[in-house]
């Protein structure tokens, strides 16, 4: 039995999970009040979800391992779950710690340190794959960290700049 | 006809060569350097070299030395790397190996860009308005001076450039400077010369390509238009033909005018003739490109030709097998360029290990793509990983039968910027046919306008299981994943 | 035209159904039994449901039930299961659901053989000499007269019966008494019924599809022939069109006979009418198909026509959207059957994981498959997993074509009778187009013959490094695995 | 340092793989006499072997984890493997015992125990993926043991006669 609030593309809902998923492939969720008979690929780990069946409704998807995303046909949407049983809240997205999205080459630096940035405006210029990309400010604030230099390369996830 | 062909070349260009040339029972060495070893093309190829120099696919000499070692006949260019380098043409040639591809003579009267542009403006045909005179980023009183004489939005070109690389729009004088500072250091690189000039900005443009084919004996046919007005940085995402915006009278000018240009440089092989549309129907010639396009796979699927087939005979050679009257345009095609990156994040590159990579398929739709299911996709190339062609009887045919391929295509472990053309297929001025050059810059994408209650119920219940899954699965949420990209914040409008 | 399409089917036929309702943008409800929820057909569905029945895909009553609970408006029926099946197509009419395919009227002039045969024949067509009662395995004293009457050799065939299925063909009379039990007995577990009838055999004959479309409003066109004789166990295994053995007058006279036998029947919906033609170029009328073949590809590959498509719009009502002169069939167009088997070790059939299912592309290269990298080929339905198809401007080009597709599709986990096709499309009979029914049988493959001593030494060489890489990772010799299959002395010739 | 003679589809070779795996992805190898430089997919496992270089001629590769035989671009090939150095050589083909090749159900027997039967006669017929499949006598000689009977379903690899 697990009871979550999940939040996607903004729009939040509550879901219970009344069977536990040992005992077959086909579970019944409870979402908004009304009963789904649910069956899916597997329930080994989040990766191997690769196929969901919704009251007859069949969905190919791919899971974030992380759970801030699922990908289906019409492309990507963003979720958020909130357990409600034990009050455990994940992290909001508006984070300001920006780590290094791609393995790159840094050919410019847009600010420095101390810098008052907008969300959205550009930090640096990363580049990768033949192409330069700016990786834009998540959140509006002061640069409180840069730790990489033009000329540096990083691996993915490296933190490259903090916003406070 | 060639008995073994060297392919310079990687991706997909070079897997659709390789099977050009088996069709053909052509021999085919494929080249590769240390990151490609495991790559379709090399999989594919009947024998395969590596090159070993740090210039990679780009080092002219070793390649003609490969080309001599494996007793190569003919070398296949494809597009990008060497394929419209007339030096590369020339060493072939100089070689006694057949540069497939117009012959370096040809190349050279298209190297200046000046030149060409004046050269095809003497023959009456109109051309963008463009600066009488090249610079250097140093000479910024020869440039201040043209650019006020050409007047503002203007676009800065390289005079050795091509596939939009190293161009620059500038609206505003104050940006002047730094375009053309940055145009220039990117030229260098990618060209080798930093020569630059200007062109004014032909506004609500139409992108019109015209593709040609002639032979060594005189013959020359066109296959019709192409429209690629649909680009970002550049690069053109979808492209279609017919062209949706011309009237028959148009497309006959066109076509007239793309034969006129090809014939006055005796152009050899198959080539395109690029145009600008502006919004009140008048054609300006841009350029040539002496290779094939990206986007030959839609004049293929349009007029059941098959270009790269074409080139290797001329090459050989061989006359032409058929006539302008043989060229039949039946029912419309569309080829989205599927790329390895994030639409919704920026547009940022999403290389890594493709665990799932299912084609869509049924009839009329054709996949070009050196991935596969179990490969890597490298950061090392562009983010090209797929360019997906539909044909249908008529264009709304082709643009329902291109949105079940997109549904179709199933891709796991890295982003790609499906959903984007499933919005623009979605777009009311897509659909009619009314769209430029801005089209994508002034496209709003709100993936919530589509989304209905239902989807998202749905979406609510898979999350809920994926993290019980989770729960029973105890991953621990490592900070570094949880923290990287996915802002909804730093979604916005490509381009 | 529908709203909503419930596919009575499953595998690739299933996927292509989906398909062409997608590309009319028509909402596709998927059927699946216990052990296809993970197929392709239900994943591309837009909606899915399970059938309970222990008859699976043959349960005419649950499908209807179905059908009406999630209101589709017609069922696409496929081949094979309940395709052929009168009384399904009554009970879909019955239940106000439209079946596509031919009205339950039309088919019933089917159901009896014998009459069938007699309608034609009285139409002033040849058909193969044939009993002129039908019979059950009691009444040996009946079938042994009418089998004197024929001669040997002689074909048993299934009064209900069609596909090839619960016919034989006896040389001798010593074999008939045992034939014809076999057959009753197939019949029995296949059409329900033990009713058979003789054929006398054509020999040396060469098997003809000529595919015909009719509209509800009297308009019918044919759509070209298909040749079909290359055959195992009644299995179209390479198909091709336009038939290469055939003159322009007789390919007239057969277009027309097809015709004429459509009309006879006011056929309607997208059938097959087949054929027999003997060595002295006799055509005898032998069936009418009241289905989507196996083999329709090959057809919508020579004429661009979307054949399924084309169903769904004729049983909505829609008038065909052309006429017989817009029929153009350009090049040629060919269809290997890619069954999981082994043909070097009796053909036996080889499910399993698919490890790697890296389909063949480039231009004019088609795949129908329900299956994909990691999916499992079950070995409770039959053993075909795709059909290859492709085009070329000529025969010739279309032979090479698909020798070059057959080397791209990369399969591992199970066994396919690529190989097969490989020899077949090196075969002089083949290539030269002169070939017929026995052609399989009387063709001896030994691969020994084409393996040149470099390949043999690479082989030794990938074979040395295999071992040193077992003994490296120490796997045990399980002695199970050691002795099972794989022993020269079982390749045999197929057939 | 491996020593082997090769037996591909009838012909032998001498084979001497002189580098070991450990050192890179580049290797040596004699045959016949000949140096060949050989690169390959992983030397981790059997299965992981998928392609292949030698002297510049690819080879995607499918090997029997058991080396009875390899599939390339052209088909299968039957290959047998004797090691020199310990002179210890895998056993010949022509073995008596047929095992089930696939799954399947037994429909028919067309022999009994203690028959003679000839090589490439039919011994039983097995129904898989709705087709009768004749399993053949690999070698002659007499049947001394009848696992099955009709009616029987058999797993893969289960003994079904033995002939000596």
């Amino acid at each position: 039995m697990t009871l979550v609030t999940v939040t996607v593309d903004g729009k939040k809902f509550q879901v219970d999970v009344t069977s536990s998923l040992a005992d077959s492939d086909d579970l019944s969720v409870v979402c908004t009040g009304q009963l789904r008979r649910v069956s899916v690929s597997s329930t080994d780990s989040v990766e191997k979800i690769e196929w969901v069946v919704i009251d007859g409704r069949p969905y190919e998807v791919v899971v974030d391992p992380n759970l801030r995303w699922i990908k289906v046909y019409d492309g990507l949407h963003n979720i958020e779950v909130q357990d409600r049983s034990i009050s455990f809240a994940r992290p909001a997205s508006g984070d300001g710690r920006v780590k290094a999205p791609i393995p790159g080459l840094v050919v410019r630096l847009c600010v420095e340190t101390g810098d008052e940035v907008e969300v959205g405006e550009p930090l640096l210029v990363l580049e990768a794959m033949k192409m330069q990309n700016e990786i834009l400010a998540p959140r509006s604030g002061r640069i409180t960290e840069l730790n990489v230099s033009e000329g540096d390369s990083v691996k993915l996830g490296d933190l490259l700049v903090e916003i406070s | 006809m060639f008995k073994k062909i060297l392919i310079a070349n990687r991706g997909e260009i070079a897997v659709r060569a390789v099977r050009a040339c088996r069709d053909l029972d052509i021999w085919t060495v494929a080249l590769f350097d240390a990151s490609d070893r495991d790559s379709l093309h090399v999989r594919l190829a009947d024998e395969c070299v590596q090159i070993t120099s740090p210039l990679g696919y780009l080092d002219v000499q070793q390649i003609v030395e490969l080309a001599l070692k494996t007793e190569a006949d003919a070398v296949y260019p494809g597009y990008g790397f060497l394929a419209e380098r007339e030096d590369f043409a020339a060493a072939c040639e100089a070689a006694g190996i057949v540069f497939i591809g117009p012959p370096s003579s040809v190349m050279a009267a298209f190297s200046n860009k000046i030149d060409m542009l004046e050269a095809v403006a003497a023959a009456g045909l109109a051309t963008p308005v463009h600066s009488s005179v090249s610079f250097r980023p140093g000479e910024e009183d020869i440039y201040q001076a043209e650019a006020g004489d050409i007047g503002y939005p203007l676009v800065i070109k390289s005079c050795n450039g091509g596939r939009g690389l190293a161009s620059r729009i500038i609206y505003r004088p104050e940006d002047l400077q730094r375009g053309v500072r940055e145009a220039a250091a990117e030229s260098q690189m990618v060209f080798g010369s930093d020569q630059l000039y200007f062109e004014r900005m032909v506004r609500h443009a139409s992108f019109l390509d015209v593709q040609v084919l002639g032979d060594q004996h005189g013959n020359l046919v066109h296959l019709g238009e192409r429209d690629g007005s649909i680009q970002r940085n550049n690069q053109k995402l979808l492209t279609e033909a017919p062209a949706p915006g011309l009237t028959a009278a148009q497309r006959m000018r066109l076509h007239e005018m793309a034969l006129q240009v090809a014939r006055l440089f005796n152009y050899v092989n198959a080539g395109t003739v690029e145009f600008l549309m502006d919004d009140a129907g008048q054609f300006y010639f841009t350029e040539v490109k002496c290779r094939i396009q990206v986007e030959h796979p839609v004049t293929e699927m349009a007029t059941r030709r098959d270009l790269v087939r074409e080139q290797i005979r001329i090459a050989a050679g061989e006359r032409l097998g058929f006539v302008q009257e043989d060229v039949r345009i039946r029912g419309a095609a569309m080829q989205c360029r599927i790329n390895a990156e994030d639409p919704w994040n920026n547009f940022l590159p999403s290389p890594g290990f493709l665990r799932r990579f299912r084609l869509p398929g049924g009839p009329y739709v054709r996949v070009d793509t050196y991935a596969y299911s179990g490969c890597t996709v490298s950061a090392r190339y562009d983010p090209m990983l797929a360019k997906l062609v539909v044909w249908g009887e008529t264009r709304e045919d082709c643009i329902q039968r291109m949105r079940r391929a997109l549904q179709d295509f199933a891709i796991a472990g890295i982003q790609t910027n499906l959903p984007l053309f499933q919005r623009i297929l979605d777009d009311p001025r897509f659909i009619e046919g009314r769209y430029d050059t801005a089209f994508l810059r002034r496209t709003l994408f709100d993936d919530q306008l589509q989304t209905d209650e239902g989807l998202l119920q749905d979406l609510a219940v898979i999350a809920a299981l994926a993290y019980q899954v989770r729960l029973q699965s105890q991953q621990p949420v490592t900070p570094e994943r949880l923290l990287q990209g996915w802002h909804r914040s730093s979604r916005q409008l490509p381009g």
